[in-house]
């Protein structure tokens, strides 16, 4: 049992149990901020894996950005008089039993399946030169075409959000 | 390039006991001496020195009871926060009324891990440093709403939104005016930035963009730590004190600290990239023996981020509060398209000059 | 005589073809004017079917006289050619000419004409005159066309058109209802003889397999006889009998003459042609033309229904007194003297007899006609003293009655003579038979004495109706004229120039001057008599009537024969049709035709509710409404809630896994 | 196995739990006489009515999209930036491409920057002075 | 043992299906907005998994890049969708936005 392996079941807990109470908990509030709690869960699997970049970029994005505008909305959203979010009276019997089974093949599907994985233990590459090395030759046509999806989706949501 | 930890361990690795501790051993002990040593009695200090500064600005003298000339009133301060009594409105949201704290002082302490102060005196030398740095300082906005929100006070609610408004639009400028200094260095790692800026190949006179960028930076990271000309939420005439107006005693030194703490991170960040972290700009202080060295960078890189810091201090005395649209439309109308045109500029430089700054060039004259 | 002028118009065909088809057709071609255009011609266009008769009687003239210079009784000229020719039987049409055609011809042309111009004068003024003419042609041309055919099936055709032809003729005044029954009446027991005929016309044919030219009828009696044999009778005889079935049914004979008093209803120059002269006369032509082909118990038979008709309508002209009733009952007594020489074997005496009959009838006709003309009234109660008034018509009447009456001198005495010497010499050769010369003679007795009785009430003593008395005038030239020609031709000298063809039989001389001295004796008693009972009235007819009432009666009531036909056929005819009409209305209309109605009431009744129920509730609406309610079920698919959709969709999803794994 | 992160996942976690240790030492040192005055929320001193009601327009979410947008945009900028200077220093030609990409990039987005610009999604009060005041914000409530 | 791919592969199919119920069984609109998060964070972790196990390049990391470029426009969006529901129904329960004119 490593330090590795240990950190990774750590940041496992870490990502499952948020995400778990954001499906279930009835206050669409504290939902979101356990899904803080997910996300950097996330961004520490990341860390796991060797990508340093991406981690940052997940709490950046994600954690300053996304959950930001969900907090936005949520706030936007509520009656504020209500205060209460108590809201979530709908069953969720059904999903959870569908979830687990989907989850059930799922895992099947895993451990059967023989993954040729070649472990490389040459620890964590500097990986942000490379990547943007990467972006800039190989996958130069998605990187235009990001931009290209940001503006519209700019476009739109102010659009949509105009206040008039 | 090794981390503070890793120097330490090298340190005391011949030591009969400390040897066989772990590295992460070290790192711990760097993070409780960092917290401990330097972050609280400077946020007491900057405290002092700044109603000091306000005094003298508005001529009057600033807190000269305690202490000679009022220098431990921080202590004094301290001591009445920690005794104050701790207030949590009825229906305000219990967890979130404690968590908001924790995450603002998150984001505010996990900042520091990336400072160089010195040579090897860096607590994490991550190669995204200033990447992470930017992630981490955006988490700020998240403690701000949550603090208004939870107070379930309507000013505070209303103060908490408009800070975290400010502060996610400010961060654009900061994030580019970094971009910039990226594009530039080539790397993401902090130390590897200031050993790029030698003795005076500071990124400031780079090139001329970069200088405006600095500036924008500056302002923008002011903006972000909600001081002075922008700390429209905390407006005492407005919205009380934004939204912190339902904390009080400790919760509210928190606050407080963090706020100080942000703004010493800022001209941290502001020195290292921009004016060549510990380096003077004539002694080439690498030659020195190590146990001299390090005290030395350390002063000088101090000695720049505290200037800033004055001078932060000076422009809060000084400068009339913004309205908020003002605030806005400086943020999107000015710095964000002058960021931008500096990134152009700076990459048009790099292209044109093959990435030498002037000092270089004027050097690249004389020696040639 | 006419060959020259013929050969140069029609060269390339047979002279004698051209004169027959010219006689044979010219009325057929009056007729189709007369009719089609008869109303829009001068004068209605009598001169058209008077025209087309003229022809025909100048060319007859013309053959008669070859006929009689020629002096070969035995001439006979054929002309046939194919009608129908079926690979299983072929039927021939054409024209058979020899010494009785002609002579035929010559009758039926002369009276026609003559009715013709007769009629001219007596039709004047009637609303449909140019009908009337087109009828009389028509007639002719079917007479003519009767006489000419040379086998039995054209025979037949043209029978049929004879009658067809009186039945237009008598029920000419169709308005008058008495005038149409007495057609229809005409028509049908004509009818009934037909049928008879025709059976033996289908006899011969199947016995003969085909044959139906007289020639070769007779040919192959010659050969072979017909085998087989129904009620006693012999095929043979039994199809003669059938045959002259036919003839008697046309020629009023005893079983069926019951329409020609009744056919006095048409106008009379009609019963003048047709009832006194050629009609009548076509059931003894017809006799005469199959003489070889019957058997004698046939003739035999033949000969008593003469002889019985003869002097059964003898005594039943006694009594009555309308004109023109009297007059047909002569007639068939006349046509039963025919039949009784026919039967006797005395062909030639029969047929001759036929032809001065033909004569004489037909001028006692139009001279009773004048008679109605001039006074309107056609009973004999109402005349007398006409002789003054219209002394034309007197004589004319008296000449033809001293000829129907066997006075020597007259053609009448001839023939009747003839007839009579035949049955005698039959009788001397069978004695059985005796009978037959009693009718024989008796009839010629009480012909003469109503004869007579007749002329007396007519023309003689005063007039009983002094109105109709007045009023009274001479007939118009044109009606006299065919009287005196007829007149004429009853003297016996008329007949000289066919003595080479009377003289063909030959009787034993004993019994020929027995019959003439019995004829006389017979002649003149009746006259006599008739005088005594009508002119001196020493016996009073109406105390003889007195006395002799039941017999009276039964003369007056035509020994209700038409009862006896009446009661034992019409009514159960009619009871049958009743029966008939009852089953047939309450059977065939009720159950049958009726009893559908209900049931398809029913039918539709039930395929109207099945329809009703089960295809528009049950099919189409039930369709409607189960696509209606199905689409109710479907929507609550789509309830528009996103998440259920997805769930849905992870369901089936799960529910694919689990089986995948199961299989797998 | 230790790296950077290691310091910044204690760091973190010494972050995370300085915070309620300081307010743990507090809860003993401080006196704690709750009153319900005193836990009212605080209203200038005036009595607080109904609780803090807010219904801002959307112009706070239309910053924060905005802020995402161009976060994302930054993010995905760095790692070019970073390989920026080894490009430029390699070959001019090299250096021209990069900077082609980086300007068309910058410049895409910029599109969207100009267009909120112009729609004036930039100014705060826009919405106040032009739209007469919201009824709620009147403050009639608080007669 | 070691923390192997399958263990990533584990995790990652856990917080899908977590997402996915989410998704499902949130009545708030933006509930259902953070399930579709948890979702991209699963794809996310599973592209830097197979690349550090199997193609041991940056290819998958390169696609993490690009799941945070779509997951922030689609929350945009989707957002504003959801802000422009609630302005005109007063309501972002999922349960009542079922009607085709919003």
């Amino acid at each position: 049992m490593t330090s590795y392996d240990s950190l990774f079941y750590v940041f496992a807990a870490v990502t499952i149990i948020p995400a778990i109470v954001t499906v279930f908990h009835p206050n669409i509030l504290y939902a979101a901020l356990s899904l803080f709690g997910s996300f950097f869960g996330v961004a520490g699997i990341y860390v796991l894996l060797g990508a340093d970049f991406i981690a940052a970029t997940q709490v950046l994005i994600y954690v300053g950005g996304i959950l930001v505008l969900i907090l936005f909305a949520v706030m936007l959203s509520k009656n504020i008089y209500g205060m209460t979010f108590q809201d979530e009276k709908k069953k969720k019997i059904l999903p959870t039993l569908f979830g687990i089974l989907l989850l059930g093949f799922l895992i099947k599907l895993i451990t059967t399946v023989h993954w040729n994985t070649t472990l490389s233990e040459e620890g964590p590459l500097p990986t942000t030169a490379a990547l943007g090395n990467l972006l800039l030759t190989e996958y130069l046509l998605p990187f235009e075409l990001a931009s290209v999806l940001l503006l519209a989706a700019l476009i739109g949501a102010i659009i949509l959000a105009r206040s008039k | 390039m090794t981390s503070l930890p890793e120097f330490l361990k090298e340190l005391f690795e011949s030591w009969p006991l400390l040897g066989i501790l772990p590295v992460w051993f070290y790192s711990i002990v760097a993070i409780f001496g960092l917290l401990f040593l330097f972050l609280f009695p400077f946020a007491g200090v900057a405290v002092y020195v700044e109603r000091k500064i306000a005094g003298d600005i508005q001529a009057r003298i600033g807190p000269n009871v305690v202490g000679p000339y009022g220098i431990l009133q921080w202590i004094a301060d301290a001591l009445k926060l920690l005794l104050k009594e701790d207030i949590i409105p009825t229906n305000a949201d219990k967890k979130l009324f404690i968590l908001s704290p924790m995450l603002i002082f998150i984001s505010g302490a996990c900042a520091y891990a990336v400072i160089p102060f010195a040579d090897n005196v860096i607590l994490a030398n991550l190669n995204i440093g200033i990447f992470y740095l930017l992630a981490i300082t955006s988490m700020v906005t998240l403690g701000l709403i949550l603090g208004g929100w939870a107070s379930n006070n309507k000013w505070s609610l209303l103060g908490g939104l408009r800070a975290a408004a400010q502060v996610v639009s400010y961060e654009i400028p900061v994030a580019l005016s970094i971009l910039t200094v990226v594009l530039v260095t080539g790397t993401l790692d902090m130390a590897q930035i200031v050993k790029m800026q030698g003795p005076f190949y500071w990124n400031i006179f780079h090139n001329p963009f970069l200088f405006i960028s600095a500036c924008i930076y500056y302002i923008a990271a002011l903006a972000e730590a909600n001081r002075t000309p922008f700390d429209i939420p905390e407006a005492d005439s407005e919205l009380v004190s934004g939204y912190n107006t339902e904390y009080s005693g400790m919760r509210f030194a928190i606050f407080f600290l963090i706020e100080y703490a942000e703004c010493f991170i800022i001209c941290a960040v502001a020195t290292t990239l921009f004016l060549g972290g510990w380096h003077l700009p004539f002694f080439d202080l690498s030659s020195l023996t190590l146990g001299l060295r390090i005290p030395l960078q350390i002063m000088v890189f101090m000695t720049k981020s505290i200037l800033l810091l004055l001078t932060m201090m000076w422009i809060r005395w000084t400068l009339p509060r913004y309205r908020v649209d003002q605030l806005m439309k400086l943020c999107w109308e000015v710095f964000v398209p002058f960021s931008f045109a500096c990134l152009i500029g700076t990459a048009f430089w790099m292209v044109l000059f093959k990435g030498k700054g002037i000092p270089e060039l004027i050097l690249g004259l004389f020696v040639s | 005589m006419l060959d020259p002028f013929i050969v140069k118009l029609f060269p390339t065909l047979d002279p004698m073809l051209v004169i027959i088809s010219a006689i044979l057709f010219s009325p057929l071609v009056g007729f189709v004017i007369q009719f089609f255009m008869g109303e829009k011609l001068f004068r209605k266009g009598d001169w058209v079917s008077l025209g087309a008769i003229f022809i025909s009687w100048v060319l007859t003239l013309f053959l008669f006289s070859d006929f009689v210079h020629s002096q070969n009784a035995h001439f006979k000229w054929v002309m046939s050619w194919p009608w129908i020719a079926l690979p299983s039987f072929s039927l021939g049409m054409g024209i058979l000419l020899d010494s009785t055609t002609i002579l035929m011809l010559l009758v039926i042309t002369t009276v026609s004409f003559l009715v013709h111009l007769y009629s001219t004068g007596y039709m004047q003024g009637d609303p449909r005159y140019s009908r009337f003419f087109a009828y009389l042609s028509f007639f002719s041309f079917s007479m003519i066309g009767l006489v000419l055919s040379d086998n039995l099936f054209a025979l037949y055709v043209f029978w049929e058109l004879v009658g067809l032809s009186s039945y237009l003729l008598i029920g000419f005044w169709f308005e008058k209802p008495s005038a149409a029954n007495a057609s229809k009446k005409a028509f049908i027991v004509t009818r009934v003889g037909d049928v008879g005929m025709f059976i033996g016309i289908l006899i011969i044919f199947f016995q003969t397999n085909g044959l139906l030219k007289f020639e070769d009828i007779f040919s192959f009696l010659s050969k072979s006889s017909f085998n087989g044999e129904f009620l006693g009778l012999s095929l043979l005889t039994l199809a003669g009998l059938c045959i002259f079935m036919g003839a008697v049914g046309k020629s009023a004979q005893f079983p069926l003459h019951i329409w020609l008093p009744d056919a006095m209803e048409g106008p009379t120059p009609v019963s003048a042609l047709i009832h006194a002269a050629t009609m009548v006369a076509a059931g003894v032509y017809l006799v005469t033309r199959m003489f070889p082909f019957f058997t004698p118990e046939a003739l035999t038979c033949i000969a008593y229904v003469g002889a019985f008709t003869a002097i059964f309508s003898a005594t039943m002209a006694l009594t009555h007194n309308d004109i023109k009733k009297v007059l047909a009952y002569s007639t068939v007594s006349q046509l039963g003297y025919m039949m009784m020489g026919l039967g006797v074997g005395a062909t030639i005496a029969g047929f001759f007899h036929l032809v001065t009959h033909a004569a004489f009838k037909a001028c006692l006709f139009l001279c009773s006609g004048s008679v109605i003309h001039a006074l309107h009234t056609q009973d004999l109660r109402e005349m007398g003293g006409l002789r003054k008034k219209m002394p034309i018509t007197f004589v004319t009447m008296l000449i033809a009655t001293l000829a129907i009456s066997g006075v020597p001198l007259f053609s009448g005495f001839v023939s009747k003579d003839m007839i009579l010497g035949g049955t005698l010499s039959f009788v001397s050769n069978h004695p059985n038979h005796f009978l037959i010369p009693i009718f024989g003679f008796s009839a010629a007795a009480l012909t003469a004495f109503y004869m007579f009785r007749l002329i007396f009430m007519t023309f003689f003593g005063t007039a009983r109706d002094s109105k109709k008395f007045e009023h009274a005038h001479e007939s118009p030239f044109n009606m006299t004229l065919p009287l005196i020609i007829l007149s004429l031709s009853s003297f016996a000298i008329v007949f000289t120039p066919l003595h080479f063809w009377i003289e063909q039989e030959e009787i034993p001389e004993n019994i020929h001057h027995l019959a003439t001295v019995l004829s006389l004796f017979v002649a003149g008693s009746g006259i006599l008599l008739s005088y005594l009972m009508y002119m001196k009235k020493v016996l009073n007819p109406d105390t003889l009537a007195q006395r002799f009432k039941y017999i009276y009666n039964t003369l007056i009531h035509l020994y209700w024969i038409d009862e006896l036909y009446e009661w034992a056929i019409l009514n159960n005819v009619v009871r049958l049709n009743n029966l008939l009409a009852h089953f047939d209305n309450r059977v065939i209309d009720q159950v049958m035709v009726d009893g559908w109605a209900p049931v398809t009431i029913q039918t539709s009744r039930g395929s109207g509710n099945f329809d009703n129920r089960v295809i528009d509730e049950l099919l189409v609406d039930g369709t409607g409404q189960m696509v209606g309610a199905s689409g109710k079920q479907t929507v609550k698919i789509q309830t528009g809630k996103v998440q259920q959709y997805i769930l849905v969709g992870l369901g089936s999803v799960c529910v694919l896994l689990i089986l995948l794994t199961l299989i797998l | 196995m230790y790296t950077q992160f290691t310091t910044i996942l204690l760091f973190l976690i010494i972050g995370a739990c300085m915070v309620p240790l300081i307010l743990l030492v507090g809860r003993y040192l401080r006196p704690a006489n709750p009153d319900p005055k005193k836990l009212s929320t605080y209203e200038c001193g005036e009595l607080p009515k109904g609780n803090s009601w807010v219904q801002f327009n959307l112009r706070f979410y239309v910053i924060a999209i905005l802020f995402l947008i161009f976060d994302v945009e930054i993010a995905f900028m760095f790692p070019v930036a970073v390989t920026f200077r080894q490009w430029v220093t390699s070959s001019q030609a090299k250096g021209v491409l990069i900077f082609s990409e980086i300007i068309l990039f910058i410049a895409i987005l910029l599109i969207g920057f100009v267009y909120a610009w112009t729609k004036g999604d930039f100014e705060w009060i826009k919405g106040l002075q032009k739209k007469q005041i919201d009824p709620r914000f009147r403050g009639d409530d608080l007669k | 043992m070691t923390v192997e791919l399958h263990h990533y592969l584990i995790l990652s199919s856990i917080l899908f299906v977590l997402g996915i119920i989410g998704i499902i069984s949130r009545k708030n609109s933006i509930g259902i907005l953070m399930g579709i998060e948890l979702v991209m964070n699963a794809c996310g972790i599973n592209f830097v998994a197979f690349s550090k196990y199997i193609a041991s390049d940056f290819s998958g990391q390169i696609f993490a890049l690009f799941i945070f470029v779509i997951a922030a426009a689609e929350v945009v969006v989707a957002l504003a969708i959801v802000l422009r529901i609630y302005q005109n129904k007063a309501t972002i329960d999922i349960e009542e936005v079922k009607d085709l004119k919003c």
